[in-house]
């Protein structure tokens, strides 16, 4: 316990919350997103600095990464949208209690009116001091750190995130993944992707860097991937590495996606969660529980479903990115 | 468990044509008739083979856990087969009549559908074993009424429908609650003659009086007892069957029975009069008695003056109740088919008279006597049984009553009966007189022929049998009151076997 | 001697869990036959449901012993996950499978649009299996995730549809479910952080009154009852049930919502229980009171057929807000507030489906203008009507024993000398006449006199459907007792 | 002295400080959550709160002596996929609402009751396109 | 068979009424009306001593019986019935609506048989109620605006009489115990149940004051209705006081003295204002009350001294069988008016006939007014009676000249009135019955004397009496004082039926008040306007209030609000 470091982490918490205030107060929405990013990027040091190496990669390129392309390109999305209504429609502002100014300046928030400011704050305030009353109470950690460590020999990896992620918990993971389908299955639900304006991004660079981003990032996901049994990684990060080459991938050529064929797509996103509980549902079968495996056959099995579970991720995760349903879905 | 069944049996006689007419499309008349005549002609048999048995002496009982320690329990002494008696005599008179009157009017099989409804409800409150099954089947029997009430689907009729559910409703809460507290208290024990609730009456005297307020609130308003009773004049807008089946055989008899079923089954007459509870309702229903009177002669509208009337009438038999001596229970019981029968009879008068000729106000009866004479004097024979005049069933009650009243060492209650036989008189005797000896003299209009054709008799026959008979059945029920089998001779064994009073030998 | 059947208990649990997901998994991946698939699925669902009740009513007797633990995995708790199947998640688990039967039934009529079909069934078999995890889940995280599987199926059924008002209605909807889901997860951060278990049995066992249970119990209660639209956190419920499309609206106000109380429930008979205290009673029953008066106010406001009904699940989860300080005088009445919850939620999804059927056939559902439609159409007002007298808690329907029992507590509190005791009574009486009033709103048209016109034609299940959930509400007061019975099958619970 | 710079050492441990920080993230997004008008704030908003979340979450984790509890990182890291999956979505919602309505915020009040609300099992459908389409086509200018 | 013969009696009219009623035209049935009241009249005089019945399951049980008062009754109603039936026939020939007139008689007329063998409270109840409600539609037949009127005032004392009556006899029945109506004399009625028997009755009996229905009554009735109201139905009162009070060994006093009172008062009102009166009926209506006011004083007598009850109580049946006849053939001669016969034998027989029951009743010797003033005096003579009752014996003799001068006034108005029928044949059926009532007159002391029946001794010297003489005589002196002194106007001095004038203009505010107070029609109303617009109101803040809910602030806020609230429940332990 060094002052050096008690000083780092009380930095850094004041510049995590200092960008979270900032990214909060601000007028101006792309600015926010860009302060958001920052916070994720912050959030994944001090994951880093309380030994979690999993999470900070997952945080850097799900949180900020992933996280930021998405909300980036709903800025853009928005911006273009209000154009073309503007355009459309010069003198009938939609209606919008908030003030005709607050529309068709899409991307600014003006500042909100002062009537809820105390109220906000004291609520703030006392909840947040109440949390932090609560916190300082409890007692030094039990943790089930020993438990995990106790069964990590049985658990067909060598990693214990990883083990507790596709073993102890692989209910929870699976679920995980569901989650990310039904995230994607709600947004396809909403309409089709051309409803959504899609703006190429500007400039020649991307092309060109795609070129190289691109095999870097798949062989970094795959690394990932692999490493994820024994080593900080696993399928999430490596699913979001992937997803991250899809994205800049769409943003290259937003005209000229392929037309996925139906059938292969909606296989492709559910193939993880598939795979998973057809695994699951052998261990249930075979008599090791539901969502489990024989001792012998875990290793394999969890690489399998990691795999699984990456590629479709990374599948989702584009296709999350391009929020509507490719036509192809309808076929 | 074994005669639980022919309890069944009966409650489904019609609830089960009344559901399969629900179904029915509108088209089937056919079908609907024999549906509808089927089970009122069934429910008749079966509760005449009930009738012979619980006269044997034969125990029926039929129950089914509800909640636990709470049963629904179907049972059937003297007293339920009173009600059940005159509900299943009367509905099969009023199912012919209301064929007759609805002929070629739209929706009927919603009507006959919710008319069966009602009647399965009324059976079942006759049939309740305890509180809890009275209080289900009484809160069916609002609901099942309201369509009815409604059914002509004009705007007063559904202000009318919105008034009868805002005090039912609200005063079936009231009884719900009162029923939930009592059963917190007592247990939920079935109707016992002499009350079940002496073991309370050192600890919980008040509370006691309180529920007791509470219970008759409950069903004073389907009993039409006075601050109560505003909904029933005006739901006078419902067709002349609906308005027989409320004031003759279901609802207004549901409350008045509950009443019954309270002071003597469940408080027990002896605890009611000594924690002061009689006393009080005695003088409910005096009020009742005299105000209600009052209101009807003051009203030109034949309907609505025989809707005051009874809310008169049903006080007699809680008068009765609250007399709590054997012959003022014997009154109270004997004008529970008294009123009904009496009163059905003067409700399809009064259906025929405005379906037949359109007529709907008194002052508009000159003469009717000579076009309709049958349904005339039958109009007369219930206007004087309502009177009280032997040897009608409405005498036999007022003769009771006013014995019980001296017995129970209250003679002003027979000065309240006296004063209510001249307001009758009063109110009843100006229409028949203008039927029989008024003079008319422009011709009948007569919307019957108009849309129906000439008919054979001075009306349609399936209005005019129900009013004939139900009329017949006031004269021979108070002619022949000294028969065992009588409504006066079986309630004199109700009274006799289940409270252990001796009867009253003349 | 344990009764035939009972080994295979376990397996029968998970494997309801695995076949649910399956069926959605299935549909996900198979999206054009997703209908068939959804109504096989729907009928092997319900079927397992019940011989898994009758299995579980068979096998455990003894209320000490009766809850089934299930190691997923093979992984025994704290380490590992555990499904857990009591009384109370079995009689949620027949709940959730009938009226899911139900709605996958209407559903087969009322979505009918072949490019609708594929997005609506995977969905909706999402939601299924979801609210089944979510009953047979005994982890804090683990319900955090179950909850955001329901909760996120459920929004992005509201807002389907695609239209401004479902997209508007979903998005609030959303925001609001991720508030609470969050305020969740704090709480069950809380508790992890103090006990260092997730395992609920686990917890129940560790926990005292501190201040981090009571932080806890603050956040998690609070974040549930956004999601369980408690007064005065309802107000996303009524724009996203009034514009969802019927068979969703009836699954949201039926088991969604249900399933958020379900988890406050449990969380108050098990690990938070030792927090009570009456004045924390007194302020949900308050609520409570607050929330009989203004949904039913609401309701009674409302123009359209369905956001009535959407105020009418606000009222009626009134009930079950002021049923709290009643359980804190008598324990036992969890049960009636759970088979109250049962009986409210077939009745609730009854009322939309017919709801449903009448916005098909009229072309929309301002109540002004559907007499004509209610007049052709006696079979929806049936079972408008016999749903309605099920909400008010007249006989002879589950609503009137729920009522009865309810009542039958609260004046148990009044008698057992509480003064506050007569506002609860009050409020579960009168409830009832308030739900008459818009029940009568909702029925009174069609009594009108005037035109009948049936309108637009409707599919057979459309017209049959409701009707036939409404009987089973009607009826499901005779299942009174045996549910009754099933609810003491809970471990740990009073 | 000792005592008290204990204390501070004891309090400023990343056990303790991280959890703080992350109850002060909770804080701080319920407030801008109530503050804020536009949906991607509040969505922004949403996601500082749950970082906030996970942030306790590590750092209870990290309280004790040996390494850091895998479980709690484990559910972390699920949490964060749930968050961002919601987060996606959630964005897909607001896009397509600012698509149908032309603007990015709530509108308050019930919906009542003259809002056109389609019945998607009466819609006429194209082959080509979902319902979506109609109700976008409805609500452009012509 | 006992019990088949006496119900049989009251029956048969009914069973015909209903007839007529369902088959109005038939000409046949109609001559069967009068006949119904034979069996009545054979039951009488052919009927062994004690014939009783009783039926347990009719009412609460009816016990019917002929006894010695019920026998002399009964002979004497089915006889007027059966006369004034037949004369009915005749005279009500053109009558388009007589098939009405016909059910009523006959409904009135089954209970006037049936109250006189009715022998426990409820038969007599009944048929007393069916005798008075029915003879209302034989008040108001002819339609006219005096019969409504007259019709009105009857129904209204009837209804009242029916209601007092009631109330008395349940009294009375609770006190005795059961409800024989020998039990219940036996028992005592007194107190209430004793007033409300005597004003029951006593409104049907003409008592005063409750009189005054009978003199509208009467001229608005038909001939033979006015013969039988008067000479069959009031009777009906006085039979109910014979049977029901405490006429026993103990007497009432008290009753008795008030009894006398207003009998005698009765009797001299009744000829005071009957001599003002104009229109024959009318007069004889005023003699009716007159007469019934001695039989009221006689009934009297019998509580004043018990002693001689037995005697007084037959007097007083024979006095009322002997005014029944007499007054029932005066009236039919007011209906004979229009038949003076053009022949001299004929005229003389018509003047006999007219003149026999008018010196009966004066109590000229040998005619039945002769016997019964005997007998009722007979026990005066032995007992002795205080105070102003000694002088009971002179106030009757001088009652008997005032009837004697009330008979000549309606001689003499009814005089005027005569012609002969426009077709100049006698109409026999009216002569007939007519003339064998009035030869009742004679012929009934003669029976009576050679019958003797049991209780009612009768000597020969009983059928003469110089004692009757001098009242006629002073009868005939005041009246010829009263036609030589008062100038005979159209109108009467005093107004037809007294106190009904009183009454009815009660009456006629009441009805004003009435009609003011009329209900509206039986619509519910709608809710009133300020209401309406109050729920308007409601409604548009409601909705207002929820959209300031749906606010995300506001969501935002309560919820944090409500979990501080939480919390600090939680703390507060």
């Amino acid at each position: 316990m060094n002052g050096l470091l008690v000083l780092f982490d009380l930095v850094l918490l004041a510049g995590i919350v200092g960008v979270a205030w900032r990214c909060l107060a601000s007028t101006d929405l792309f600015r926010a997103v860009v302060l958001f990013i920052t916070f994720g990027l912050l959030l994944a040091l001090a994951w880093v600095r309380l030994e979690a190496p999993d999470i900070a990669l997952a945080e850097a390129a799900i949180g900020a990464g992933i996280t930021g392309a998405l909300l980036l390109v709903t800025l853009e999305r928005l911006r273009s949208i209000m154009a073309e209504r503007r355009s459309g429609r010069p003198h009938s502002p939609p209606p919008d209690p908030t003030g005709p100014h607050a529309l068709l300046r899409a991307l600014h928030d003006p500042l909100p009116e002062h009537r809820t400011f105390l109220p906000a704050l004291t609520f703030a305030l006392v909840v947040g001091g109440l949390l932090v009353t609560a916190l300082w109470h409890q007692p030094q950690s039990v943790g089930l750190e020993p438990v995990v460590d106790a069964h990590m020999d049985v658990s067909g990896v060598d990693h214990p995130i990883t083990a507790v992620l596709l073993n102890f918990r692989a209910y929870d993971t699976f679920l995980e993944l569901a989650i990310v389908l039904i995230a994607l299955l709600g947004a396809w639900s909403l309409g089709r992707h051309d409803l959504i304006p899609a703006r190429p991004a500007p400039g020649p660079i991307l092309p060109g860097t795609l070129r190289l981003l691109v095999p870097v990032a798949v062989v970094t996901g795959v690394y990932v991937l692999w490493a994820g049994s024994h080593a900080p990684g696993g399928a999430f990060q490596a699913g979001a590495i992937l997803g991250a080459a899809g994205i800049l991938l769409v943003l290259a050529r937003p005209r000229q996606l392929p037309m996925a064929p139906g059938g292969p797509l909606r296989l492709g996103i559910s193939a993880g969660v598939a795979l998973f509980l057809l695994v699951g549902l052998y261990g249930l079968a075979a008599g090791h529980g539901f969502l489990g495996y024989a001792e012998a056959w875990a290793y394999p099995l969890i690489i399998l479903i990691e795999v699984a579970a990456t590629l479709s991720i990374a599948l989702t995760l584009v296709a999350l990115f391009v929020a509507g349903r490719p036509a192809g879905d309808d076929a | 468990m074994d005669g639980g069944w022919l309890l069944l049996a009966i409650l489904f006689s019609s609830l089960g044509p009344g559901i399969a007419i629900f179904f029915l499309p509108e088209h089937r008349q056919g079908l609907r008739t024999a549906l509808n005549l089927g089970g009122a002609g069934t429910k008749l048999a079966l509760v005449g083979v009930l009738l012979a048995g619980v006269l044997r002496g034969d125990e029926y009982r039929f129950s089914l856990p509800l909640m636990p320690g709470i049963e629904l329990v179907l049972a059937a002494d003297a007293l339920s087969l009173l009600f059940a008696s005159l509900s299943a005599v009367l509905w099969f008179v009023t199912t012919v009549y209301a064929i007759g009157y609805l002929e070629g009017s739209p929706r009927r099989s919603r009507f006959f559908g919710f008319f069966s409804l009602c009647v399965s409800a009324t059976v079942g409150i006759a049939l309740s074993g305890n509180l809890i099954t009275f209080l289900i089947f009484y809160e069916i029997l609002t609901l099942a009424t309201w369509p009815l009430v409604v059914h002509r689907g004009t705007p007063a009729a559904l202000r009318a429908g919105r008034l009868y559910l805002a005090y039912t409703l609200t005063s079936g809460l009231v009884l719900f609650t009162a029923i939930v507290w009592l059963t917190l208290l007592a247990g939920a024990e079935g109707f016992t003659p002499g009350g079940y609730l002496d073991g309370l009456a050192e600890t919980h005297a008040t509370t006691l009086q309180v529920l007791f307020v509470l219970l008759m609130i409950g069903f004073g308003v389907k009993a039409a007892l006075v601050p109560l009773h505003s909904w029933l004049p005006i739901a006078m807008v419902a067709p002349a069957p609906v308005s027989a089946l409320l004031h003759a055989v279901a609802v207004v008899k549901a409350g008045a029975f509950g009443i019954i079923r309270v002071v003597n089954d469940v408080y027990g007459a002896e605890l009611a009069i000594e924690l002061g509870l009689t006393a009080g309702l005695l003088v409910v229903a005096a009020v009742t008695i005299l105000y209600s009177s009052i209101q009807a002669l003051r009203t030109d509208d034949l309907k609505q003056r025989l809707a005051f009337s009874t809310v008169s009438q049903v006080s007699y038999i809680i008068l009765g109740v609250a007399l709590a001596g054997p012959l003022g229970i014997i009154g109270g019981l004997v004008h529970l088919v008294h009123q009904g029968i009496t009163k059905i009879t003067l409700f399809f008068c009064a259906g025929n008279f405005a379906e037949t000729l359109g007529i709907h106000r008194i002052s508009e009866l000159n003469g009717i006597g000579r076009r309709m004479p049958l349904t005339m004097l039958a109009f007369t024979l219930g206007a004087l049984g309502m009177i009280g005049l032997p040897p009608l069933a409405g005498f036999v009650t007022k003769w009771h009553l006013g014995l019980g009243a001296l017995e129970s060492g209250m003679p002003w209650v027979l000065g309240v009966l006296v004063l209510s036989s001249l307001l009758n008189a009063a109110y009843f005797l100006p229409p028949v007189i203008r039927g029989w000896l008024g003079e008319r003299r422009e011709p009948w209009h007569e919307p019957l022929q108009a849309h129906a054709g000439p008919t054979r008799f001075e009306t349609h026959w399936m209005l005019l049998f129900p009013v004939v008979f139900t009329a017949a059945l006031g004269l021979l029920v108070g002619l022949f009151a000294g028969l065992g089998l009588s409504p006066l001779g079986w309630v004199s064994l109700i009274v006799q076997r289940d409270y252990s009073l001796p009867g009253f030998g003349l | 001697m344990s009764p035939p059947g009972a080994e295979w208990l376990p397996a029968g649990i998970a494997g309801l869990v695995g076949l649910s997901l399956a069926v959605a998994v299935l549909a996900t991946a198979w999206p054009r036959q997703a209908h068939r698939i959804g109504l096989l699925g729907a009928l092997a669902v319900t079927a397992w449901v019940l011989v898994l009740s009758a299995v579980f009513l068979n096998a455990g007797p003894d209320p000490e012993t009766a809850a089934t633990r299930v190691a997923l995995g093979g992984w025994e708790a704290p380490l590992g996950l555990m499904l857990h199947l009591d009384g109370l998640s079995v009689t949620l688990l027949v709940l959730t499978a009938v009226v899911g039967l139900a709605t996958s039934l209407y559903s087969l009529g009322y979505v009918h649009d072949r490019i609708e079909r594929r997005q609506f069934w995977p969905l909706w078999l999402w939601l299924w299996a979801g609210l089944n995890m979510l009953f047979l889940s005994g982890d804090a995280f683990n319900l955090y995730i179950t909850l955001e599987v329901v909760s996120l199926s459920a929004v992005a059924l509201v807002a389907f549809t695609g239209t401004a008002a479902a997209v508007s209605g979903a998005v609030r909807y959303l925001l609001v479910n991720i508030l609470g889901s969050l305020s969740f997860l704090m709480g069950v951060v809380l508790l992890f952080g103090e006990h260092g278990v997730l395992d609920l049995v686990l917890l129940e066992a560790r926990t005292e009154a501190g201040p981090t249970e009571r932080m806890a119990a603050v956040l998690m209660t609070a974040g549930l009852m956004l999601k369980a639209a408690l007064f005065p956190l309802h107000v996303w419920l009524a724009p996203a049930h009034g514009s969802a499309p019927a068979p969703v609206s009836a699954v949201l106000s039926g088991l969604v919502v249900t399933g958020s109380f379900y988890l406050i429930l449990r969380l108050w008979l098990g690990v938070f229980a030792p927090l009570a205290t009456p004045a924390f009673g007194i302020l949900v029953g308050l609520l409570g009171v607050g929330a009989l008066v203004w949904g039913s106010l609401q309701a009674l406001r409302a123009g359209r057929l369905k956001s009535i009904v959407a105020y009418s699940t606000v009222a009626q989860f009134g009930y079950l807000l002021v049923a709290f300080p009643l359980m804190l005088v008598d324990p036992g009445t969890w049960r009636v507030v759970v088979f109250f919850t049962v009986v409210h939620a077939l009745a609730k999804a009854s009322v939309f489906l017919a709801a449903g059927t009448l916005q098909h056939a009229a072309g929309h559902d301002r109540l002004a203008d559907l007499g004509d439609v209610l007049r052709a159409r006696p079979r929806m007002v049936f079972a408008l009507g016999l749903a309605g007298v099920s909400l008010m808690g007249l006989p002879f329907t589950g609503g009137f024993i729920a009522k009865y029992l309810l009542l039958e507590a609260g004046l148990g509190t009044v008698l057992a000398g509480s003064v506050i005791g007569v506002l609860w009574v009050l409020a579960i009486a009168g409830g009832g006449l308030l739900a008459a009033a818009y029940v009568l709103r909702m029925v009174a048209p069609s009594f009108q006199r005037g035109r009948a016109d049936a309108g637009e034609t409707v599919s057979l299940w459309m017209d049959w459907v409701p009707l036939g959930l409404a009987t089973v509400a009607a009826l499901a007061g005779l299942a009174g007792t045996l549910t009754l019975n099933t609810l003491a099958l809970t471990p740990g619970a009073p | 002295m000792n005592g008290l710079l204990e204390t501070v050492a004891h309090t400023l441990a990343p056990g303790l400080l991280y959890p703080t920080g992350g109850a002060i993230l909770f804080a701080l997004g319920l407030y801008g959550l109530i503050r804020r008008h536009h949906l991607v704030l509040r969505i922004l908003a949403l996601n500082i709160m749950g970082s906030g979340v996970f942030m306790v979450l590590l750092g209870v984790a990290a309280r004790g002596e040996g390494p850091p509890d895998p479980v709690a990182q484990a559910l972390t890291l699920t949490g964060i996929v749930v968050a961002v999956s919601a987060t996606a979505f959630a964005l897909a919602l607001v896009v397509h609402l600012t698509r149908l309505t032309g603007h990015a915020v709530m509108l308050p009040g019930p919906p009542d009751d003259d809002a056109p609300v389609e019945d998607i099992s009466r819609e006429e459908h194209h082959a080509d396109g979902g319902p979506a389409d109609r109700a976008s086509s409805e609500d452009r200018p012509a | 068979m006992n019990g088949a013969l006496l119900l049989a009696v009251p029956l048969l009219p009914l069973v015909l009424a209903v007839f007529v009623g369902l088959r109005p035209g038939r000409a046949r049935l109609n001559r069967m009306v009068p006949w119904t009241a034979l069996p009545g009249l054979l039951l009488a005089a052919l009927a062994p001593t004690g014939l009783e019945a009783t039926f347990d399951s009719l009412l609460m049980g009816t016990h019917l019986a002929l006894d010695p008062t019920g026998r002399a009754f009964l002979a004497l109603t089915a006889g007027l019935w059966l006369a004034a039936g037949l004369f009915a026939l005749s005279e009500r020939r053109d009558d388009p609506r007589r098939h009405r007139f016909y059910v009523f008689w006959l409904l009135a007329l089954a209970g006037n048989l049936g109250l006189i063998l009715a022998q426990d409270a409820l038969a007599f109840y009944l048929f007393f109620a069916l005798m008075s409600l029915s003879a209302y539609g034989l008040v108001v037949h002819s339609g006219k605006p005096e019969a409504w009127r007259a019709g009105r005032v009857y129904l209204i004392l009837a209804v009242l009489g029916e209601v007092l009556l009631f109330a008395g006899l349940v009294l009375a029945v609770h006190s005795a115990g059961q409800s024989g109506l020998a039990a219940v004399a036996a028992a005592r009625p007194d107190g209430w149940a004793l007033v409300l028997l005597v004003l029951g009755l006593g409104i049907k009996a003409g008592m005063l004051p409750l009189h005054f229905w009978l003199p509208l009554a009467h001229p608005a009735a038909p001939v033979p209705a006015s013969a039988v109201l008067s000479g069959a139905m009031i009777k009906a009162g006085l039979l109910g006081w014979m049977r029901l009070l405490p006429i026993d060994a103990a007497g009432h006093a008290v009753l008795g003295e008030m009894l006398m009172l207003l009998g005698l008062a009765a009797a001299f009102l009744g000829v005071l204002i009957g001599v003002v009166q104009v229109r024959p009926k009318t007069i004889l209506a005023y003699s009716s009350i007159s007469q019934m006011g001695l039989m009221t004083a006689g009934i009297g007598l019998a509580l004043l001294l018990p002693e001689a009850r037995g005697g007084l109580l037959a007097a007083v049946t024979l006095y009322a069988v002997h005014h029944g006849l007499a007054k029932g053939a005066l009236f039919l001669t007011a209906g004979m008016a229009g038949q003076w016969p053009a022949s001299i034998p004929g005229r003389a027989l018509f003047g006999l006939f007219t003149l026999l029951p008018a010196l009966a009743l004066a109590g000229l010797p040998f005619t039945s007014g002769a016997l019964a003033k005997n007998v009722l005096k007979g026990p005066l003579a032995a007992e002795a009676l205080p105070g102003w009752l000694s002088h009971t014996e002179l106030l009757l003799s001088l009652a008997a000249a005032g009837t004697t001068a009330l008979l000549l006034r309606f001689l003499w108005r009814w005089r005027t009135g005569l012609s002969t029928p426009a077709d100049g044949a006698p109409d026999r059926r009216r002569w007939w019955a007519w003339g064998s009532l009035a030869a009742m007159a004679v012929l009934l002391p003669l029976g009576v004397w050679l019958a003797g029946p049991d209780g009612l001794p009768v000597t020969a010297g009983d059928l003469y009496g110089l004692a009757l003489l001098w009242p006629v005589l002073l009868g005939l002196v005041l009246a010829g004082i009263t036609w030589r002194w008062i100038h005979d106007r159209e109108t009467p001095r005093v107004p037809e039926g007294d106190l009904a004038v009183l009454a009815e203009a009660a009456w006629r505010r009441a009805c004003r008040a009435e009609r003011r107070l009329r209900l509206p029609p039986p619509q519910p109303r709608r809710m009133p306007a300020r209401l309406r617009v109050l729920r308007l109101q409601l409604r548009q803040r409601l909705e207002d209030a929820e959209r300031v809910l749906t606010r995300w602030e506001t969501i935002g806020l309560l919820f944090s609000a409500a979990m501080l609230g939480l919390y600090l429940t939680l703390l507060a332990r």
